[in-house]
């Protein structure tokens, strides 16, 4: 029922975590009854060490299994409703699900070029028998990997990334290149130096205001209160409060979670 | 299938396969403390073999009292390879994958110089002749009987001392969690070594048990590697105990099929087909935290 | 004539070296690219010879060598594809200690079944009867010709493993090999893509094989022993896992070396051919090994550099 | 700067240090005497990273590390621990397989004591540790896991305790009570503490002096009486 209501007034995309609950050797960590995700174009997930932000997020792209529950994508690719929690993680990107990481990961011996063509490819492009591929692959993509480079300056693509910095941009590119319809950003401007930090958020309003429903994790809580429309406080592994950055920031919860009592 | 066969299974499984569980705990300690996968270890246990038998055939001494120096040269060698290629290799910061390999080509090496060293036959220790008893009905050697014992009595030993002394307990902290073990106190140097000795001397030893109840070959240890490390891969997760519990099981298991099929490698075969299955189950059960 | 015994020995000298440069071509497909240890490169190289030799010897075949023989290499190349699928599937999500255990666990199968089962393969006694699909006249003659087939079909080989360098699918290994769960997160499946690599893999490897096996003429559970998959492994280490050219390369290298220099061109005194000098190139074999991954890890020839190959074929 | 006595347990300057090419601290420096010091922060501040590289578990990539006169920067961390530093990290305090009493014993291989009287002790202050002793430390709850953590770095002997968020999600009964063995450990037992924590209110109240770390800067080193309020949400940024 309640579904079915909310399928008729979506907008744009959106996840809903139901009943979710994951625990490590007993202790539980993430129980979640009811979180909707994704009203708003840019929403920000905040709150002290152990709140358990980067283990929903893990949950929703299904790296972590859940102990129980349900996780929906409204509106993925291709319009349709989708139940997440029973996917696996490859299936998150082609429904248009994207997350980019909070360590920096990238792939040893790939250039950055590499990288941006492995995040365009397909699956029918990366068959064993399909060995004259490459060329239609760059051609059809060039534009658009084009744009991001010159965007972010990226210099020659045809060597491998090299500074920490350049890493993390490089996953966020290629999470960008993935052309999500539901991004979720794991602290990323944590190593990112201040003018690329602004690109990157110029770029995620953009795509925000394209459409596109973002979620950030930050530890950063200026750009929280710079970037969200909405934000979503969690403790102990619920989300306890929502609502705007100054809002949140006003309330005593908060200030009492990350200071204790007596700061309020 | 009736008593007779039971009880068959379970003396011929425990008296022709002790040393698997004597061997597999050397395994165990080495492949849980420092996460290697030590292929070279199929080697130790060779050594071990083929230096009872030196020590045996060349001055005439009784098994028993060949069998703890025999542990102790495979011990030593154990380290040896511990400071000539495992340290070096960890702090060139060789990926785990190179490491196996590494191994492998260390146990090849290891293999064919002891050719070189010891030629070419096959070579046997010199015991005497076995004295057949009854055990639950079965005819067994007498000498066998003691090797049980004995692989039995070392097995306790090393168990004891790794739960219930000072050194084991710094070897389980160690395993545990090295930066905390190093946080409190713990050398990380002196228990490593002694980790790779007492592997060496458990495996020496199983190659001597190895090597007087059939024959001393380059490829005694290769020939039981994918065994010990089934067992130890499948039982080493509940720690020693479960360990000798699985290699005691394995050996029963292998002389009963041994019995039912009339041939000892589908024997192997079963064993082999049913551990990987069984690897592949507890795989799809655990897919825990990816890190992404 | 002296000539003709070296030459005789040059065929099977050159014979082996090709044989084992093929191998390590794909094994460079699996370990290189994608990061997976086989250990059981015999196993799929000889369950393709086995079910070969099995259908092209003991079948009565009603039409002539040749085309009894294209069905039977393709039969071998299918089971051992099969395997691979199968071991593939066993192994894709589990970690090295689970690859080690399952591909060394199928060789063992492998040698296993090839002694035991003794109506179809001659078990230890081994299996006879194999020939050429052909005949030109005298056996050096005829044994050359099959090099020279031998030679091509690596050469191919090699082109596809050189070519799948310049391809998305290359892409998507290496990327497998370096981080598996990222590339997962960006939509890859990666599972799925190691079961077709281990098949298409394991199907070549087959195919080398059955290959081998025509060369051979008889099959014995003694061409399954570890030395192969060792011998695959020195030749792409040494080489170098990360390039293509680098199983070629280690390949000529060490085994060019030991089986044409060493057993043709240096006189040894006979006695030592027997045992002493394939001991000691085993001794040698594991050394390289130990000491090219200790200190040169990615062998002769080195990093990937795909920014020189991205220029190549982009810039 | 206030008054420790004499000089201090532990000078640290101008240190860098950080993991996967990423410089979490950047450029810090504080002394800390035998009192309680506490680093404070929001998450991502650098606190863990600040104790494991004190704890010698990270290296440092600039700066320097003086633990009682000597320049430990580059000893290893066993040698540290030896010399009287111990270390409660944050998550992983406990080795999971051991049982409470082996966790306790490990930390009580060094040090001259005997380890009867040292477990005495410990369990003195911590009176559930003693019902507890055979328990796999693995299956504890996280206040018990964190008990056994601080037992088994007290076991040493320490002359200054590293402790990371020791209350981090515990329930507010424990978070009380781990303060007050807090103030006793220092009272009692003249242990030097450095308490990386999150929560300011409690950790003022035990703490002699103060750093607030923001985004791997120190933004202010005090007396704890007298940091404000406002500093505080500056440096955590709220």
């Amino acid at each position: 029922m309640v579904s079915e209501m909310q399928q008729a007034t979506v907008t744009r995309p959106q996840i809903r975590v139901q009943n979710a609950v994951k625990s490590f050797s007993g202790r539980v960590v993430v129980d979640i009854d009811d979180l909707t995700l994704g009203d708003q174009p840019i929403e920000g997930l905040i709150g002290p060490n152990g709140a358990g932000k980067t283990t929903l997020m893990r949950m929703i792209m299904h790296s972590t299994p859940l102990d129980r529950g349900t996780i929906t994508l409204f509106n993925a690719n291709g319009g349709g409703d989708v139940v997440i929690s029973n996917l696996p993680t490859h299936w998150m990107a082609p429904h248009g699900l994207v997350k980019s990481n909070q360590v920096i990961m990238d792939f040893d011996n790939l250039t950055i070029l590499d990288s941006m063509l492995l995040a365009v490819s397909t699956a029918k492009y990366e068959q064993p028998h399909r060995i004259f591929d490459e060329k239609p692959l760059y051609d059809d993509n060039v534009e658009r990997m084009h744009e991001y480079m010159e965007y972010f300056d990226l210099g020659d693509p045809m060597r491998i990334a090299g500074s920490a910095g350049e890493k993390k941009l490089l996953d966020i590119i290629r999470c960008l290149l993935l052309e999500p319809k539901f991004l979720m950003l794991d602290e990323p401007t944590a190593g990112l130096p201040e003018e690329i930090t602004e690109k990157v958020v110029g770029l995620v309003r953009k795509l925000a205001d394209e459409g596109t429903s973002v979620v950030i994790v930050e530890h950063d809580l200026n750009v929280i209160w710079n970037l969200c429309d909405d934000v979503h406080f969690m403790a102990e592994g619920s989300v306890v409060l929502r609502g705007s950055p100054e809002e949140i920031r006003q309330n005593s919860t908060v200030v009492e979670k990350y200071l204790g009592e007596g700061h309020v | 299938m009736d008593l007779d066969f039971f009880s068959k299974s379970i003396v011929i499984g425990l008296t022709e396969h002790a040393p698997l569980v004597l061997a597999a705990i050397g395994f165990a300690l080495l492949y849980r403390l420092t996460g290697l996968i030590n292929v070279a270890y199929s080697e130790t246990i060779t050594l071990g073999a083929y230096f009872g038998m030196w020590f045996n055939t060349t001055y005439d001494l009784n098994f028993y009292t060949v069998l703890l120096p025999a542990g102790i040269v495979a011990g030593l060698i154990s380290v040896g390879t511990y400071f000539a290629v495992f340290r070096p290799a960890k702090k060139l910061n060789v990926g785990a994958l190179e490491m196996i390999i590494i191994s492998f080509g260390l146990s090849i090496v290891l293999r064919h110089a002891l050719q070189f060293v010891f030629g070419y036959p096959v070579r046997f220790f010199e015991v005497p002749p076995p004295v057949s008893i009854r055990v639950l009905g079965v005819g067994v050697g007498a000498f066998r009987i003691l090797a049980v014992a004995s692989v039995a009595a070392v097995s306790l030993a090393l168990y004891y001392f790794i739960q219930r002394t000072s050194f084991g307990l710094q070897i389980r902290a160690l395993a545990s969690d090295e930066d905390l073990a190093q946080a409190s106190g713990i050398r990380p140097l002196f228990v490593t070594v002694l980790i790779w000795f007492i592997a060496g001397v458990a495996g020496g030893m199983a190659g001597a048990f190895y090597g007087v109840s059939s024959s001393v070959a380059p490829l005694l240890g290769w020939r039981q590697f994918l065994f010990i490390f089934l067992v130890v891969v499948v039982g080493g997760r509940k720690g020693l105990g479960g360990v000798i519990i699985t290699g005691a099981l394995t050996g029963i298991a292998l002389a009963a099929m041994t019995l039912q099929f009339g041939q000892v490698l589908y024997a192997q075969l079963a064993l082999i087909v049913a551990f990987v299955a069984l690897l592949k189950w507890r795989s799809k059960r655990s897919i825990e935290t990816v890190k992404v | 004539m002296n000539l003709n015994w070296l030459d005789a020995f040059l065929i099977s000298g050159l014979f082996s070296v090709v044989v084992i440069i093929g191998l390590a071509l794909l094994l460079h497909l699996q370990l290189g690219l994608t990061r997976i240890a086989n250990f059981g490169v015999v196993g799929f190289f000889g369950i393709g010879m086995y079910s070969f030799g099995v259908l092209f010897t003991k079948v009565d075949w009603p039409f002539g060598d040749l085309p009894a023989f294209l069905v039977s290499l393709a039969f071998g190349t299918l089971v051992a594809g099969l395997s691979g699928l199968l071991v593939g599937w066993l192994i894709a999500d589990l970690d090295e200690d689970g690859v080690l255990v399952g591909t060394l666990g199928f060789a063992t199968v492998v040698f296993i079944l090839a002694t035991t089962e003794q109506d179809l393969t001659g078990g230890a006694l081994g299996l006879g009867g194999l020939k050429f699909p052909y005949d030109v006249g005298t056996v050096k003659a005829d044994e050359f010709l099959w090099l020279i087939i031998v030679i091509i079909v690596v050469t191919l080989i090699f082109l596809y493993v050189w070519w799948v360098h310049r391809t998305p699918y290359g892409r998507l290994l290496i990327a497998t090999g370096a981080n598996e769960p990222l590339a997962r997160s960006l939509g890859k499946a990666t599972f799925r893509t190691k079961l077709w690599l281990f098949a298409v893999g394991s199907a070549g490897m087959g195919m080398i094989g059955a290959l081998f096996g025509v060369m051979e003429r008889f099959l014995a559970p003694e061409n399954l022993g570890i030395d192969v998959t060792l011998a695959a492994m020195v030749a792409l280490v040494i080489g170098g896992t990360a390039r293509a050219w680098g199983a070629v390369i280690g390949g000529f290298l060490i085994f060019g070396f030991f089986d044409i220099i060493v057993q043709s061109y240096i006189p040894f005194p006979k006695a030592w051919y027997g045992q002493a000098i394939p001991n000691a190139k085993l001794i040698v074999e594991g050394l390289v090994l130990m000491g090219v991954l200790l200190f040169r890890p990615l062998g002769i020839l080195g990093a990937m550099r795909r920014d020189k190959l991205m220029r190549r074929v982009h810039g | 700067m206030s008054e420790t006595n004499g000089t201090p347990m532990l000078e640290v300057s101008g240190l860098r240090s950080g993991y996967h090419g990423v410089n979490v601290l950047k450029d810090i420096t504080f002394d800390v005497g035998n009192e309680v010091f506490s680093v404070l922060g929001a998450n991502g501040a650098g606190k863990t990273t600040l104790l494991a590289t004190l704890a010698r578990l990270i290296t440092s990539t600039a700066g320097s590390i003086t633990f009682l006169g000597n320049n430990v920067t580059r000893i290893p961390a066993f040698e540290t621990a030896a010399r009287g530093m111990g270390y409660v990290p944050q998550e992983r305090g406990v080795f999971p397989d051991l049982t409470v009493m082996e966790n306790l014993n490990v930390g009580g291989m060094i040090g001259e004591r005997s380890r009867e009287e040292r477990i005495d002790e410990v369990v003195a202050l911590f009176p559930d540790l003693g019902n507890l002793s055979n328990q796999i430390a693995g299956t504890l709850s996280g206040g018990e896991s964190r008990m056994v953590a601080c037992g088994r770095a007290l076991m040493q002997d320490p002359v200054l305790l590293l402790l990371d968020e020791p209350t981090a999600g515990l329930s507010p009964l424990y978070v009380d009570m781990f303060f007050e063995k807090i103030a006793e450990i220092h009272q009692d037992k003249g242990v030097g503490i450095i308490l990386a924590e999150q929560n300011a209110t409690k950790a003022l109240e035990v703490a002699d002096r103060v750093m607030v770390l923001s985004l791997g800067e120190a933004f202010a080193v005090m007396d704890a009486a007298n940091l404000t309020t406002d500093q505080l949400k500056e440096g955590y940024r709220i």
